[in-house]
């Protein structure tokens, strides 16, 4: 672990820094409950949540840092890691609707198989009327 | 004048990349002109091969080895393409050879692939490159050039056997680059520098750590060039996949195998020639003894085969064994006879190749048909689309060819295979120089490797008269019908084989030119180093990130 | 103006984009991204069909605190329940009727959905207008359903169906 | 020059002939003639400085360095040889003429006749021993040709083989010897071998250069126990058999050993080798003539145990034996062709050769019957005639030779003229007795021409048998003093010398054999025996034979053993022997491990390699049931190694990887739909064998063993200190002369431009070949139809075609996105590009980045929706982005300087201040066109199959079984 | 306060890293491929936050460029995988 | 950090080299893919470790310690291009294998039992 104390930082006010700091701490934890998520979590369904956590609001926490940090040190606002917000922003859901309804059909596919579901047994809504 | 000359070094890869890319741009139906404009390109590409053969003969380079800074950039730093003796004759061979693949291929084969034509100048570019880049890495860029543009002309026309060749050759051929560029990169790690010449001369002074690391590097680099010149017990995919190519590619393919020859004679004997380590001795051992074992292999394998594709593996095997070893002797002689032995058999072993399919036209007329309807099946144009002139004589026209690509590659009078032997042998008996009597110059490995060439002779000579006797005195042999697109090309190469018996003399002069100067390395690293940049480019000092 | 540019949002967007990719204002990359802010969407447009509309800037701003609101929210929630939630979840599909029609009206809701932890668009069900949506831990449905339909449908239907009948 | 022209003109008509037409009988004929006239006067004319002892010598230069030239040399022994081979060769043209059948390709048969006289010509007028060699194989060249002339006859193909086979065997170790000659005597100029004899026969490399030589000459000459392939050449027509078997092929042996006696000669080694090969020869021979019931057959053992007899003289090596061998070689020369032309005109008359049907001929022809029956008397070795003269030399020398301790070889000579009496009394039976009435034709006399060479021949035997030394008495003198020199005895030959024991030994001779032949005919049966007694056992042609095939199938089996044709065994050894090539140097090599010293170990670091390592391992676990999982692990492992890089200051490389990665999962995804579906079956799994393990093990442990040898060489490269390399270079003038401070880039697209040139070449190869398979790609018949998951009844989506998908379908949500990032992607793209030079980034990026957008379009809405809408043409892009790149680079030359130099434009413009264009810029541009155009073209054409494999309808059977499959 | 700084980036760095290597563990254990994919989406997101903390550790925006094409590109090799999936092909 | 990168490259290559081993194409071209990571990693650490010094040099003069080797990296960069080229090529000739003769082993047959 040393050698992460001895990372090249650029000293900072402490009005950036300790904004900073929390948000790193925030995001950290954020990032490490959603993995911890979609390790433990017993069903595909519910492990699409875990990441769900940190993609939206770990990298929020994160890059809000980082555009704090930077423009602490290059002194101006530095505003590009927005960019990436949009990006996350613009393809996470693609990527989750995607794999949901991956998972969904398959399953349906593998029930058909084995005791003929048909397509109106997608989805087990709890209180269907 | 100079600057021409060196301009010319840049001919043998920019020409046939500027066609092939010309040629992807004409990716319509227009077969005749897109064989046209390929013929010029290689055509071109002889006149240059000739041109830079003349020049580094002349006294146009300083000691006759033009070098060429690409990006002007000096070396070590930048990539030096660089033309010596032997890189200009492998040029020409390389030149000659395409010409006659080329306009073989004019019926038939340019027809059965989308981009024959492009990739037969990819081709090209990447066997020239080979010869001529003075930079490590750059060689390891045009091997796989060459690797690159084999494959797809190897794949020309779907065929179940030709899949399942190409299946080994490219995995193989990818594992050896992969030793390549840990090789490179090891090398790099010991010198610093990519630039053989430079590696030339910080390998004369490195430490100790260095040293293994070269010393690996070198190892590694050479399994790389031993299975691409298909060493025992790196080679078996060579029969297969010479017996699997399309004719006029597998005439290319021969060439390729001595691309890695190539290679192997220019870094021995530019990079570790000169040091007495025990490196040099045991690998140069090593390398006699692997080739003799290659030698002894190719001639069991031409023994027990029936196939004629695989007949020409084999002798392309024999060749290699051959070849390695001599290059493992490294002596002058040795090398400038091996030099010779090279060009024979190369063109004998490629007009073979061509041969091959007029050949099994004779054999099995009916198989044969089976096989043109199964290309026509998915060729653009009709095959049958009469081209050139119908040659007469066919039967007597192919017998002798068969018979001089026999001769040849068995080593028997009166064509270039027999002076080739005879100058190994030669040089083998007499290491140190004209007839001088030293017992112990001919060691046992040049005995063994003496015995062992002229019993590859002897299975040459029974294998392929069994098989000349069997196709071309049976019974119901079919005279075939022979193109002059088809006879010329395995004309010209046999014609450069009786030349080359004729003219032995110069030839052989010229090799030993070329030899001795391989056996100074000093002018080729003096001339390479020693180029300077053309002065004066803007400097561009207002340069902002 | 209509043939040069075909969608000045995005036109617009792609500005923003160049420049703060470059960071920098300078003139060479004010041309250079606007060239590219006229270039590209015309190149492109024949590959996106659906044209767009938007209106009410204001309710775009309500839309997103909120959505900010909810993300942090459920965030919390989510987190907490991973970490003490153990086996006691009722993760549930849930059926919520839609009226928004607009794709991109459905893309923005889909991309709140998404981006809110706990909520997972699975697709609009075939053959009605209904959104199948997987919550992690289901409380009660009509909740969510109300949520959705009032917090988040409303204002896109605002935004994006305004000119529709 | 003379010379000159004598050995070439043959070689001149051997190629007119072969273009004469097919049916020019007379011409070929007339040619062929024309050629032995002038080569007879050519060497009439030297007749007189052959007599003087002169040496006519003429050379021209080959390869001198190699001590290879052309000499030509004529002296004695040459002119005698000469003057029989041209001689000869007009006769049997003559007799060709009449014999060959109209239907006979008769062109190539001159031809073949002219070259092999001209290599016959060369070998004996060589002045280099290696020319000799040429010429020699060149012999058993023609002669193959000749003998296998008739090739629809099995036999004459086989007899050709045969011959050669031994015959160019026999060359090759003559060519051995003749270079181990040259080494020791330091010359192959045949003037300086003569001369130096001593140093040769002193020197440690006699022995072996003996063996070799005498292989080479004992092949040739058909000595034993290498005489089995003479009589199977007896398939040749017979003017072959007469012109082959007579006076030159297997006399060529003969004078090698002559010409070579000054060198070789006078050793006990000598004498054992060439005289006991010559001894055995001329007993076997005789003997089995006798057993022969083909004419030919017994003429061709004939000719074996005559050419054993010269042998043998030869082999006894005193002065005197020189002086018979070459007399009875030229005696053997002229009866036995006469024989064999007879032979000949029996067998061209009477349609058979066959002993056993053929009686009284002397009635129906008899002047050829009393020409064989003076011929064959020759070669008994009757008095008067000349093969009397030679043998009885032959037993003189034999007895001088023979003294007490060598008394067998009187006994031997005795003995083989016994056996020659008793065949040539068994040839001369068929012309007596009654005349036979089976034969297939009727014989009669031949044409008159036809038998003109035989009357001219049996007149030689007859003037030489009877006025020796006034007829050849001059030409034997000549030929011996070449040989001999200064050692020349001297000879009489007169026929008459007394009554002496010679005389007696050929009179028991001839008694003997008469005697012989009564007693095995009466007693024996011998008309009828179908084998040789006693040496039957000994078949030449079956070992031969047998040896062939065995050597085929051994070498097959050997070639199997040694070699593979497997993919797996191939890899394995490579693998194998590149760690012990790299083991072996680093054995050699000076040590330096002690280097190697702990390094510190770095936690996240190594967490984030347990990672890597772990995806690795596992994708390599999974690779064979679960290709997706592999799949997905390589990609995780490949993410690692991007985070690496970047890690590690290689911002380029972790976005080149990051995105080379993405085109690979898509393009192993595009690639995993034609695959075989491959289950897990635990049963078959527990079936496989324990070889299957085994295999495994091993491969694991090669493995392994590989991994551990690039880690330690990696551990050892990093534990040591850099050297100084040329790194610092492109540091320090990157930003100067290169005009980017992107390091890293300059040296892609200016230092080392060249390297990218090529890359950008192998991608477009790569991508064109890809097109050209894929063009003509037909998929397997199972994965033809559609994937279980577009031919089931419970996805709603499951048979819409891709664009209702995008458009109204479960895709049309994301679709929206993917629409829109289509600009955002493209405009990042030109922000990577421009910024290359500078910063991370460049052409490669750029254009993969690119490649992603348009394929993100194709996925979503699939290839027919997008291609109606956009036209890409990848092609193009590749070909002109190639031609970019290269023209950029030639744009140097125009300004003077290198290809690919590279040049910076500074233009100031108003308002948006100074412009740095570099012409790396454009070369860069290149690069992408070439990367955008290469990437699309592989993926599309990949993408294509799909729409290009039948849509098959929907069948039950398929929905049953698509569950099944849906396994990966 | 660059302790702290740095202290807090330590921390947050080390729980990416867990992150990172939860979502290894899950893409080996599978079990079923959505959950592969999942993890190897999360994989490439993670690798993201710990590429731009990996530029705030070393006060460099070098770095930053990665993490924006794994932001706008890293999703499409797993969409790629999610259409294999659904369609059993990617394009069609 | 120098034990683990070393470790790293050897795993990953033993893993690829025990793939391409492996008698169906997929496992190969999987291995291919290994082998080549390694490789590339490989040519990689050639120019030593070095943490934070991307080779960027964004003003001058240039302290030449301050920057990563370029060389090794211009290196890796071509050799990740070429390698990406061959692979897309071995794999579209395994699809082409595997549609001509049936059999996705490497030898384009089944062995023989």
């Amino acid at each position: 672990m040393s050698e992460l104390l001895t990372a090249s930082m650029t000293d900072l006010s402490p009005w950036l820094a300790i904004p900073v700091a929390l948000l790193l701490v925030l995001g950290g934890l954020i990032t490490l409950i959603g993995a911890l998520g979609l390790l433990r979590l017993p069903n595909f369904f519910q492990r699409i949540h875990g990441p769900a956590v940190f993609i939206t609001v770990g990298t929020g926490c994160f890059l809000i840092a980082s555009m704090l940090y930077f423009s602490g040190t290059e002194e101006r606002p530095v505003v590009h890691e927005l960019l990436i917000t949009a990006f996350v922003l613009l393809t996470a859901p693609v990527t989750s609707m995607l794999l949901m309804r991956a998972a969904v059909y398959r399953n349906l596919r593998a029930r058909n198989a084995r005791n003929g579901a048909s397509s109106t047994d997608a989805y087990q809504f709890p209180d269907d009327e | 004048m100079r600057f021409w000359a060196d301009q010319l070094i840049l001919l043998p890869i920019l020409l046939p990349l500027l066609f092939a890319a010309l040629l992807v741009l004409l990716n319509g139906r227009r077969q005749q002109l897109k064989f046209a404009i390929n013929l010029t390109g290689t055509l071109a590409l002889l006149v240059t091969a000739i041109a830079l053969f003349w020049l580094t003969d002349s006294e146009v380079w300083p000691n006759g080895v033009g070098a060429y800074l690409a990006a002007n950039w000096v070396a070590p730093f930048g990539i030096v393409l660089v033309v010596d003796r032997l890189a200009a004759l492998m040029l020409t061979l390389c030149a000659v050879i395409a010409t006659a693949a080329l306009v073989f291929s004019y019926r038939r084969w340019s027809r059965s692939g989308v981009h024959f034509h492009s990739l037969f100048q990819f081709l090209l570019a990447g066997i020239n490159g080979a010869f001529i880049t003075g930079d490590l890495f750059n060689l390891f860029v045009f091997f796989e050039i060459m690797l690159a543009a084999s494959y797809g002309l190897l794949l020309l026309g779907l065929q179940p056997n030709r899949i399942r060749a190409s299946m080994q050759y490219v995995v193989i051929n990818l594992l050896a680059s992969s030793f390549f560029l840990i090789g490179v990169a090891l090398i790099y790690a010991a010198a610093g520098t990519l630039n053989m010449a430079d590696l030339a001369v910080r390998a004369a002074s490195m430490d100790d750590s260095e040293r293994l690391l070269l010393e690996v590097g070198a190892a590694i680099l050479a399994i790389a060039f031993l299975t691409k010149s298909a060493m025992w017990p790196l080679g078996f995919w060579l029969p297969t996949t010479y017996a699997a190519a399309a004719p006029p590619v597998g005439a290319m393919l021969v060439l390729m195998t001595k691309v890695g020859v190539y290679v192997l004679l220019r870094l021995w004997l530019l990079v570790f020639a000169d040091q007495e380590t025990s490196l040099q001795a045991i690998s140069g051992t090593a390398l006699v003894v692997a080739g003799l074992l290659t030698l002894a292999f190719g001639t069991i394998g031409l023994l027990g085969s029936q196939e004629l594709g695989r007949m020409a593996g084999f002798s392309a095997i024999i060749s290699s064994g051959t070849l390695l070893a001599a290059v493992g002797y490294g002596e002058q002689q040795v090398v400038s006879a091996a030099l010779f032995y090279l060009l024979s058999s190369t063109l004998a072993v490629a007009a073979f190749m061509l041969l091959i399919e007029l050949i099994e036209r004779i054999r099995k007329p009916s198989a044969a048909m089976l096989a043109l309807t199964m290309e026509a099946f998915a060729i653009d144009n009709d095959p049958e689309e009469s081209a050139g002139v119908i040659i007469p004589a066919a039967m007597a026209f192919l017998g002798l060819a068969f018979v001089a690509c026999a001769l040849i590659i068995a080593g028997l009078p009166p064509l270039s295979g027999f002076v080739a032997k005879f100058t190994l042998f030669h040089a083998l008996l007499n290491p140190a120089g004209m007839f001088i009597d030293n017992l112990y110059t001919a060691g046992p490995l040049a005995w063994t490797m003496l015995a062992l060439i002229i019993l590859s002779g002897l299975a040459a000579i029974i294998s392929l008269m069994r098989f000349g006797v069997r196709t071309f005195w049976s019974t119901d042999a079919t005279a075939p019908r022979l193109q002059l697109t088809e006879a010329m090309p395995v004309s010209l190469l046999l014609a450069l084989c009786i030349s080359m018996t004729v003219l032995a003399g110069p030839v052989s002069a010229y090799l030993d030119r070329t030899a001795s100067a391989l056996h100074q390395p000093s002018l080729y690293i003096d001339r390479v180093m020693s180029i300077t940049a053309v002065p004066g480019v803007v400097i561009n000092e207002g340069a902002t990130p | 103006m209509k043939r040069w540019l075909p969608s000045p949002l995005l036109s617009a967007f792609l500005l923003l984009l160049w420049l703060m990719l470059n960071q920098s204002i300078e003139p060479a990359h004010l041309l250079l991204g606007a060239i590219l802010a006229i270039a590209v969407p015309l190149l492109v447009a024949p590959l996106r069909p659906t044209p767009v509309r938007i209106s009410r800037p204001f309710t775009i701003i309500r839309l997103i605190i909120y959505a900010l609101i909810e993300i942090f929210r459920s965030c919390f929630n989510v987190c907490t329940l991973i970490v003490f939630g153990g086996g006691r979840l009722n993760s549930q599909f849930i059926r919520i009727p839609l009226d928004l029609r607009d794709p991109h009206g459905l893309a923005v809701l889909a991309c709140i959905i998404n981006s809110t932890p706990g909520t997972v668009w699975v697709e609009i069900i075939p053959g009605s207008n209904d959104l199948a949506l997987h919550v992690f831990d289901l409380h009660d449905a009509h909740w969510w359903v109300n949520m959705i339909k009032t917090r988040l449908e409303k204002p896109l239907i605002d935004i994006f169906e305004q000119e529709a009948p | 020059m003379l010379l000159l022209i004598l050995i070439l003109t043959p070689f001149i008509g051997s190629f007119l002939a072969a273009f004469l037409p097919a049916n020019a009988r007379n011409r070929e004929a007339w040619l062929a003639a024309a050629i032995a006239l002038a080569g007879l006067i050519i060497i009439g004319i030297q007749f007189p400085q052959i007599n003087n002892g002169e040496v006519l010598r003429y050379q021209l230069d080959w390869m001198p360095e190699y001590g290879l030239n052309l000499v030509l040399r004529m002296d004695g022994l040459a002119w005698l040889f000469s003057m029989l081979i041209i001689g000869i060769f007009l006769l049997v043209v003559v007799y060709a003429r009449y014999y060959m059948s109209p239907e006979d390709p008769v062109p190539r048969f001159f031809s073949f006749l002219l070259a092999f006289m001209g290599s016959m010509l060369g070998i004996v007028l060589s002045g280099n021993l290696v020319q000799l060699v040429l010429f020699w194989e060149l012999t058993s060249l023609s002669s193959f040709l000749l003998i296998g002339y008739w090739h629809h006859r099995a036999e004459a193909r086989r007899g050709a083989r045969m011959a050669f086979t031994v015959t160019a065997t026999g060359g090759l170790c003559l060519l051995a010897g003749v270079l181990m000659l040259g080494h020791i005597i330091g010359s192959y100029d045949l003037d300086v071998v003569l001369a130096s004899g001593e140093t040769l026969r002193e020197h440690a490399w006699y022995l072996p250069t003996l063996i070799l030589i005498a292989l080479g000459a004992l092949t040739k000459s058909a000595q034993f126990p290498f005489h089995f392939w003479l009589p199977h050449a007896m398939a040749a027509p017979t003017p072959v058999s007469a012109y082959l078997h007579s006076a030159t092929m297997v006399k060529a042996g003969i004078f090698l050993l002559m010409r070579l006696w000054p060198v070789l000669s006078g050793t006990p080694e000598w004498t054992w080798i060439i005289g006991g090969a010559g001894v055995c020869t001329l007993l076997i021979g005789s003997f089995i003539a006798i057993f022969q019931h083909d004419l030919k057959g017994l003429l061709a053992y004939s000719t074996i145990s005559h050419l054993g007899l010269i042998t043998a003289l030869l082999g006894i090596g005193t002065p005197l034996a020189m002086v018979a061998a070459i007399f009875h070689t030229m005696n053997h020369a002229t009866f036995k062709a006469s024989l064999f032309m007879a032979v000949g005109i029996i067998d061209h008359e009477s349609g058979t050769r066959d002993m056993r049907k053929l009686r009284g001929l002397y009635r129906m022809m008899p002047q050829t019957a009393t020409l064989a029956i003076v011929a064959s008397a020759a070669m008994a070795g009757v008095p008067f005639l000349n093969g009397f003269l030679s043998k009885e030399m032959f037993f003189a020398e034999a007895l001088l030779v023979g003294s007490a301790s060598n008394w067998w070889m009187p006994l031997a000579a005795v003995t083989m003229g016994v056996f020659s009496v008793a065949y040539s009394l068994r040839f001369i039976y068929v012309f007596f007795g009654r005349p036979a009435t089976d034969l297939p034709k009727t014989p009669h006399e031949p044409p008159r021409w036809m038998r003109f060479p035989v009357e001219v021949l049996v007149l030689f035997c007859l003037i030489v048998g009877i006025v020796p030394s006034l007829s050849v008495g001059p030409l034997l003198h000549n030929g011996v003093e070449a040989v001999l020199g200064e050692k020349t005895p001297y000879y009489s030959l007169a026929l008459w010398h007394g009554f002496n024991i010679p005389l007696l030994m050929s009179f028991v001779a001839l008694g003997g054999g008469v005697l012989l032949y009564v007693i095995l005919r009466t007693r024996f049966n011998l008309t009828y025996r179908d084998q040789v007694p006693l040496l039957y056992r000994f078949n030449g042609k079956q070992a031969y034979e047998s040896t062939m095939l065995e050597l085929r199938s051994s070498a097959s089996r050997l070639e199997k053993l040694l070699g593979t044709r497997r993919l797996q065994p191939q890899l394995l050894l490579m693998i194998l022997v590149g760690l012990g090539a790299a083991v072996a140097a680093a054995a050699t090599a000076p040590q330096v491990w002690s280097a190697l010293q702990p390094s510190d170990p770095h936690l996240p670091f190594t967490l984030l390699w347990i990672i890597g390592g772990g995806c690795a391992v596992a994708a390599a676990w999974q690779a064979k049931y679960h290709r997706l999982a592999s799949l997905s692990l390589v990609g995780g492992a490949g993410l690692v190694v991007c985070l690496t890089f970047l890690w590690l200051s290689a911002p380029d490389l972790a976005l080149t990887q990051l995105m080379v990665e993405t085109v690979t999962t898509i393009l192993i995804l595009l690639g995993l739909r034609w695959l075989p579906p491959r289950i897990l079956s635990i049963e078959q799994d527990r079936k496989e064998n324990r070889r299957a393990r085994a295999r495994r093990m091993r491969d694991f442990i090669v493995a392994a063993l590989a991994g551990l040898g690039m880690a330690a060489i990696s551990y050892l490269v990093l534990m040591l200190p850099a050297g100084s390399g040329i790194g610092s270079f492109f540091l320090e003038r990157a930003l100067l002369e290169g005009g980017g401070s992107n390091v890293v880039n300059v040296l892609l697209v200016d230092f080392r431009s060249f390297d990218t040139l090529g890359e950008i070449a192998v991608l477009s190869i790569v991508a064109l070949t890809v097109y050209g398979l894929l063009r003509r790609f037909r998929p397997a018949a199972e994965s033809m139809s559609l994937p279980p998951q577009q031919t089931n009844f419970v996805d709603p989506a499951a048979q819409q075609p891709p664009a209702e998908q995008a458009q109204s379908g479960y895709l049309m949500v994301p679709g929206i996105y993917l629409r829109l990032l289509l600009p955002i992607i493209l405009v990042c793209a030109v922000y990577f590009f421009m910024r290359g030079h500078n910063l991370p980034g460049g052409g490669f990026v750029a254009g993969l980045i690119f490649a992603v957008a348009i394929i993100l379009q194709y996925m979503l809405a699939g290839t027919l929706w997008v291609e109606s809408r956009l036209h890409l043409q990848p092609h193009r892009w590749l070909a002109l982005g190639l031609i970019l790149a290269v023209l950029t680079g030639l744009g140097a030359l125009l300004l003077g300087y290198p290809f690919l130099t590279t040049h910076t434009a500074h233009i100031d413009l108003p308002v948006l201040g100074a412009l740095h264009l570099p012409s790396a810029f454009f070369f860069d541009l290149g690069v992408f066109c070439v990367v955008v155009g290469s990437t699309m073209l592989i993926l599309v054409a990949l993408a294509h199959q799909s729409i290009r494999s039948h849509r098959l309808p929907l069948s039950a059977a398929d929905v049953a079984d698509s569950t099944d499959k849906e396994k990966h | 306060m660059t302790v702290v700084l740095a202290l807090a980036l330590g921390f947050a760095q080390l729980c990416v890293m867990l992150a990172l290597a939860f979502c290894a563990i899950r893409l080996l254990l599978g079990p079923t491929a959505q959950d592969r994919i999942l993890a190897l989406d999360s994989l490439w997101m993670a690798a993201m936050l710990f590429i731009l903390l990996l530029g705030i550790r070393f006060s460099s925006m070098v770095y930053f460029e990665a993490a924006l094409v794994i932001a706008l590109l890293g999703f499409v090799s797993s969409i790629a995988l999610a259409k294999f999936l659904i369609r059993g092909e990617i394009i069609e | 950090m120098e034990a683990v990168i070393a470790i790293a490259i050897g795993v990953m290559f033993a893993s690829g080299v025990w793939l391409i081993l492996r008698p169906r194409t997929f496992q190969v071209i999987i291995g291919l893919l290994l082998i080549s990571y390694a490789v590339n990693m490989f040519i990689f650490i050639m120019g030593r470790l070095s943490i934070n010094k991307p080779p960027l040099t964004l003003d001058s003069p240039v302290e030449v310690g301050m920057f990563a080797d370029p060389v090794t990296q211009a290196l890796v960069l071509t050799a990740i291009v070429i390698g990406f080229a061959t692979s897309a090529l071995y794999l579209v000739l395994l699809l082409t294998s595997r549609g001509l003769t049936g059999t996705d082993h490497v030898d384009g047959k089944e062995p023989r039992q």
